[in-house]
């Protein structure tokens, strides 16, 4: 019993800090934009899925397996996003 | 490892566990929903094929003058989206894999017997909404779909077309996810990574491929269907939308698809070699890993197709480079399979006449994919005939033989009867000659610079066309023969036995058709693979 | 898929961890192809944000920020719900399941609902492109909107199948299918129900935090 | 447009001619590669037919092992194709980027991709259709452009193509080193007629480029209307690519011509007018003012384009054709 009440506390103090995150991202809205606030913006979005992962979705508990597995997903969508970029920021480079 | 010689088959296996035609629709037995998808493969390979017959009819003239443009443009597309989504990406994958990997693994079924009946039904929803699209009126835009034509100007039923796409994709990932987990956890004991047949390493290799690139043409094509529907889309130039984005969203499933389609087919053509060798496959661990990295770099070239399409320049440089890199793998594979039938001790059985085509076609279609992916040729290659007949050589040479061999190979598994040695050899022979006849000329059509999807061009091109259309009806002899005594031998071929090639492999010690629970005991792996006996 | 199976019928595992890992693979697996499935709009995304990012920083303006950031509130609460769920449900209380279950699916239906009264606002103010569409601003502002609605309505349907799936545990659990050793189905449809809070997660930052 | 003769294509020769700077480079590469892989491939058809005679079953020849290491093996061919590869790449590559780097200070012909026709048009005002000409030994800079869909630009004499995209303006360019007249296709799949959106390119020596530029295209001299008018009508209606879209091969994306005169026609606003010579006339100069009913407004205008003799003659050529059986009014 006594594992449950800390396992439920520590689900708590992670909603906290999504909770926390959520308005952070949400009050630097409002503050002047610049270069920062969408790298800013989405850091704290990775570490809110970050969180979701690891603790609501319990990859703490998993195997190495089950860990790559979660990560394919992410690895390949790096792969799209980066080769395409590789044609879009190069168009205007003097061959 | 020697059979075991388990006792006479009752009755034919799982073919008799069930007669009705409810406990075939309604099975869970991956033996059957394997033999489901090849009825259902086998009705698309002739639709696609009698699209390239009519095709290959009208070519024989350089007027034009048999059937309008918008029959002959809605003939290419009917024929790559069939043959591609409805044949050959589903036909080893979906047939042998699903027939053999469990057997193969020592497994009792896939990890998920309930998805994969639902794969099929997926699959056959798909096919039906495409037919439905062909019957009434069918699609003009070739089988890459690209932005505007596709979504802005064509006339015909794009949207119908996609959706089939669309559904089918599901059942590819279906399948590759069942396929993923089954390898994972669904393995004999003893059967570790290094002991598995590259069959089993190809397929799983594959599924990772379905898994991971299918979804991106799902998204793609109901993004390119939004914007047909509600005339407002992001491939609009008119919005200031790039309809290049739709050609790098469409190859970088397309181009992965394209080793969707060889890799199987390699890992087939491995089993083939070992055994008609009766040896060992040469460099196990490297063909393993060449799987793998296939699989991996083919995700990283699909800017190959999009040299001359104003992509930047840089980015093309990067994709050719990588398009080379990916070709080591393949070249290594050859290799290998060279030599491994070194100092074998070799027989001539319809499977390897098989593998050995497969040999030679891929060889020439993959040396004129390097051809492709050499920057300032494809300038001058690009959507020429050239191209057409590299990936006819691949896909048709290399993939169809591989399907046609492992068909041939596992045939006295899956029907528990032999094939007549005699007519299957001449078909195979068929097939090959054929084959050239048709393809070849196509090389030499397309260095002249006879561009692709023209059924209209210059009249001195029209001596290549006549021999190329003459061996399309060699090639459809050396297909419809196999079509007839397969059928004929499946109800009275002479019994197989279990292990009519002496193979090794889990597969081959169950009896010929196996029972539906594959195995009485689960077998303990003890040995290496292709473990035959010294020569 | 993650039912428990008749006893007659063949299973292909040996035992039942072998099984709870299958699945765990299966519906990661799955997760692996969704991401991709949403990768395809995400590159639009990135290729049109950065070819005009005035049109959508104009855009995103036209959002109504407080909807989005009150659905992030939900759904991160729901999520939080149905971690809570799996977590009663490994001491065996089917109660508290219940319970969790259910808070979880309203805060889904809840989430919809706020998504749909901004659709409509959208409407109301001529927002939406080839539907009803007259905003001034750069042609490209319809870039953004066509993307923030086939990103949005995709996620929506995405939590329609989570609220079916939920509902389904519901009737499980109601019929006493669920327990201490029986709870493949909780963690799964837990997986699928925070994957897709994932997405938004992505999601909100992307389309309503768009600086000017 | 079918089944050109084999002028057209080769300028006279047989095989493809190599005609322009970057054509020979072009070829060496693919000879390279053409040389090894025929050599690859021949290698490896001798060895395995050796090989499968050798060790077929129950012949004598030894089955020892091989003495050396596989992994030594698997290394050095490892290595030995990817150093092939690499070699190939830089070839490609380097030529590749000599094609794409576009010398500077040229003046751009323009040329639209337009379903089914290439609209080509000179820094003079001067404007063609499926027909651009080129002075020999002179760098051409192309700034092509599509009005509705991805064309591409291919001249195989030329070793040259490059897509049209919709929304962007791409450069191209070429050196034509060889005069004659060489086959332009259309090599992206376009739609309906995207077979027959072929033309030519014709490269002319000095003089005659200047002989070209001089005359307009030898300059028709304008004629009676009659029965003559109709025949060289006939030939203009081809030369200008209207039979693109009004010819019988080419769908319904245009009104038949056949039968319109002195019918009713209906215009998109509506109205019906008597299609006479002035609206025919007009009809061919300035497509937008006469609007035919149940069409898109795809018609480019040829005010300036079609000198006024031509136009009569098409005139009469239209007037000549035997009336269609079904009715003119979509
Ligand atoms: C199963 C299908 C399949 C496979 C496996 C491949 C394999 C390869 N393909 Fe192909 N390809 C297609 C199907 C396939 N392709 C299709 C369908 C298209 C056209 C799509 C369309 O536009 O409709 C296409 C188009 C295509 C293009 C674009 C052409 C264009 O449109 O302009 C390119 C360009 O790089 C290319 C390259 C390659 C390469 C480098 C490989 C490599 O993987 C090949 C590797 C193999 C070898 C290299 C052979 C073995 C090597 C040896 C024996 C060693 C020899 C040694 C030396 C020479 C040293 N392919
Ligand atoms: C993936 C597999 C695949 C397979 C197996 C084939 C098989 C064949 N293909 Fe195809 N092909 C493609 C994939 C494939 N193709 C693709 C993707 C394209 C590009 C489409 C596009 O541009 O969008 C293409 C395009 C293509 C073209 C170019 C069209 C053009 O650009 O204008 C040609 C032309 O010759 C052709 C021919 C053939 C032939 C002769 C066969 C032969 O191997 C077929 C053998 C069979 C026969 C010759 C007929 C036998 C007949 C029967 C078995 C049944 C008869 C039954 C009845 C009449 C009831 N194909
Ligand atoms: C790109 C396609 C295209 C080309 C090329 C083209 N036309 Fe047309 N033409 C049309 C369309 C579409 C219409 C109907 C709509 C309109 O009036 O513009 C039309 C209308 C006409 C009409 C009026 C027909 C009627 O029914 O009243 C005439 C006459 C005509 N064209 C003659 C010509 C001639 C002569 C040429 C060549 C010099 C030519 N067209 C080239 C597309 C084309
Ligand atoms: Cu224009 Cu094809
Ligand atoms: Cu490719």
């Amino acid at each position: 019993m006594k594992a449950n009440a800390s396992q439920w506390a520590q689900l708590l103090v992670v909603y906290g800090a999504l909770m926390g995150l959520l308005a952070l991202t949400a009050g630097a809205s409002f503050l002047p934009g610049g270069w920062w606030s969408t790298p800013v913006a989405l850091a704290i979005a990775t570490a809110k899925a970050f969180l979701i992962f690891y603790f609501f979705m319990r990859l703490r508990g998993q195997s190495g397996l089950v860990r790559i597995f979660a990560v394919a997903g992410f690895f390949w969508l790096a792969i799209l996003l980066v080769l395409t970029s590789a044609d879009y920021l190069t168009r205007l480079w003097a061959v | 490892m020697p059979p075991l010689n388990p006792p006479a088959p009752p009755s034919r296996g799982y073919l008799s566990d069930g007669t009705t035609v409810a406990s075939w629709l309604c099975t869970r037995d991956h033996k059957r929903i394997a033999l489901l998808y090849l009825f259902t493969i086998t009705f698309f390979f002739l639709i696609g094929a009698s699209a390239a017959a009519l095709m290959r009819w009208e070519l024989t003239r350089p007027n034009g003058d048999l059937m309008t443009s918008d029959t002959y443009n809605r003939l290419f597309t009917l024929h790559g989206v069939v043959m591609v989504w409805f044949f050959l990406i589903p036909s080893i994958p979906a047939v042998l894999g699903n027939f053999v990997l469990p057997l193969a693994i020592g497994a009792r079924d896939v990890a998920f017997p309930r998805l994969n009946l639902a794969s099929w039904y997926i699959f056959v929803c798909g096919g039906l909404i495409a037919l439905y699209a062909i019957v009434v009126g069918g699609v003009d835009t070739g089988w890459t779909f690209y932005t505007p034509y596709s979504s802005t100007y064509s006339n015909s039923n794009v949207m119908v077309m996609a959706t089939g796409i669309f559904v089918a994709g599901f059942s590819s990932i279906a399948t590759g996810l069942n396929f993923i987990v089954t390898v994972h956890k669904l393995r004999a004991p003893g059967l570790t990574w290094f002991r598995l047949p590259l069959f089993v390493w190809a397929i799983y290799a594959t599924s990772i491929i379905l898994v991971l690139a299918t979804p991106v043409l799902a998204i793609t094509l109901a993004l390119m269907a939004l914007e047909r529907g509600f005339g407002v889309g992001i491939f609009d130039p008119k919005l200031g939308g790039d309809p290049l984005l739709f050609q790098h969203l469409f190859w970088f499933y397309s181009h992965p698809a394209v080793y969707i389609m060889i890799l199987p087919g390699m890992g087939v053509v491995s089993e083939l070699v070992s055994c008609f060798s009766r040896k060992k496959i040469f460099g196990y661990k490297v063909m393993a890993f060449s799987i793998l990295s296939i699989a991996g770099l083919g995700f990283l070239v699909w800017g190959h197709h999009m040299f001359v399409s104003s992509q930047s320049v840089y980015a093309g440089v990067v994709f050719s480079l990588l398009s080379f890199l990916v070709s080591v793998p393949s070249a290594i594979k050859v290799f290998n399979w060279i030599a491994t039938l070194h100092r074998g001790s070799i027989t001539f059985g319809t499977p390897l006449l098989y593998a050995l085509g497969f040999l030679a076609l891929f060889t020439i279609g993959g040396l004129t994919g390097i051809f492709l992916a050499t920057l300032a040729v494809d300038v001058h290659l690009h959507d020429t005939y050239f191209v057409i007949a590299h990936f006819h050589y691949i896909m048709v040479g290399g993939g169809v033989m591989a399907y046609m061999g492992g068909i041939h190979y596992w045939w006295p598994k899956i029907s528990g009867r032999m094939f007549p040695e005699g007519w299957a050899r001449f078909s195979a022979v068929t097939i090959f000659v054929g084959f050239n006849l048709t393809f070849f000329p196509q090389f030499l059509l397309g260095y002249l610079g006879m561009p692709r999807r023209y059924h209209i061009y210059p009249a001195e091109f029209q001596t290549l066309n006549v021999i190329s259309s003459a061996g399309a009806a060699v090639l459809a002899v050396g297909y419809l023969v196999p079509l007839c005594y397969l059928t004929w031998s499946f109800f009275h071929g002479k019994d197989a036995g279990p292990n009519p090639w002496n193979a090794t492999g889990l597969e081959w010690q169950t009896p010929s058709p196996p029972p539906s629970h594959n195995f009485e005991q689960t077998p303990v792996v003890t040995r290496p693979p292709y473990d035959y006996p010294p020569l | 898929m993650t039912s428990a199976e008749p006893a007659s019928a063949p299973s292909p595992y040996s035992d039942a961890a072998q099984r709870d890992v299958a699945n765990h693979l299966g519906m990661w697996t799955l997760i692996a192809t969704e991401i991709l499935f949403f990768g395809g709009l995400f590159l639009a995304y990135c290729v049109y944000r950065g070819a005009y990012p005035a049109a959508f920083s104009a855009g995103s303006h036209r959002l109504d920020f407080w909807s989005g950031t009150v659905n992030t509130a939900v759904l991160l609460t729901s999520s939080l719900f149905m971690a809570l769920g799996d977590a009663m449900i490994r001491v065996g209380r089917r109660r508290g399941l219940q319970v969790c279950v259910t808070l979880t699916a309203g805060l889904g239906v809840l989430f919809l609902a706020i998504k749909f009264s901004e659709y409509r606002e959208m409407y109301a103010e001529h927002l939406v492109p080839g539907i009803r569409y007259g905003a001034a601003g750069p042609p490209q502002m319809q870039l953004f909107l066509f993307l923030y609605f086939v990103m949005t309505a995709l996620h929506a349907v995405h939590m329609l199948v989570g609220i079916g799936l939920l509902g389904w545990l519901l009737t499980l659990n109601r019929r006493g299918r669920l327990s201490r050793d029986r709870r493949a189905p909780v963690s799964m449809v837990g997986l699928y129900w925070h994957f897709v809070d994932c997405v938004w997660v992505f999601l909100y930052p992307l389309l309503y935090l768009i600086p000017r | 447009m079918s089944a050109a003769p084999l002028s057209e294509i080769g300028g006279g020769a047989g095989w493809l001619p190599e005609a322009s700077s970057f054509a020979p480079r072009v070829d060496r590469v693919f000879d390279g590669l053409l040389a090894a892989s025929a050599g690859m491939a021949l290698f490896l058809t001798v060895l395995t037919l050796v090989i499968l005679v050798r060790y077929r079953r129950g012949s004598a020849g030894s089955r020892k092992a091989v003495r050396i290491a596989t992994w030594k093996i698997e290394t050095a061919w490892i290595v030995a194709t990817t150093a092939v590869f690499l070699f190939f790449f830089v070839q490609g590559t380097s030529v590749y980027l000599e094609m794409r780097r576009i010398p500077a200070g040229i003046e751009a012909i323009n040329v639209v991709g337009r379903q089914w026709m290439w609209d080509v048009r000179y820094p003079g005002g001067r404007r063609e259709f499926n027909r651009l000409h080129v002075r020999l030994n002179t760098p051409v800079r192309l700034l092509l452009s599509s009005e509705d869909v991805i064309h591409s630009f291919f001249v195989p004499a030329f070793r040259l193509k490059q897509d049209l995209v919709p929304g962007k303006v791409v450069e191209a360019w070429f050196d034509p080193t060889r005069a004659g007249t060489y086959m332009l296709y259309c090599a992206q799949y376009c739609g309906t007629a995207h077979a027959e959106m072929t033309g030519t390119v014709v490269v002319l020596a000095p003089d005659q480029f200047a002989a070209w530029e001089g005359g307009r295209d030898g300059g028709a001299e304008s004629g009676s209307p009659g029965l003559a008018g109709a025949a060289r009508g006939s030939a203009i209606f081809q030369k200008y690519g209207c039979a693109q879209c009004h010819g019988d091969a080419a769908g319904s994306r245009a009104p038949r011509l056949a039968g319109v005169y002195r019918g009713p026609v209906r215009l998109a606003d509506g109205r019906f007018v008597l299609a006479d010579d002035q609206f025919l006339h007009d009809a061919i100069l300035r497509a937008p003012k006469c609007a035919v009913a149940g069409y898109a407004m795809t018609m480019p205008t040829y005010d300036g384009v079609i000198p006024e003799g031509d136009v009569l003659d098409l005139i009469s050529y239209i007037k000549a054709l035997p009336p269609a059986p079904a009715s003119q009014v979509p």
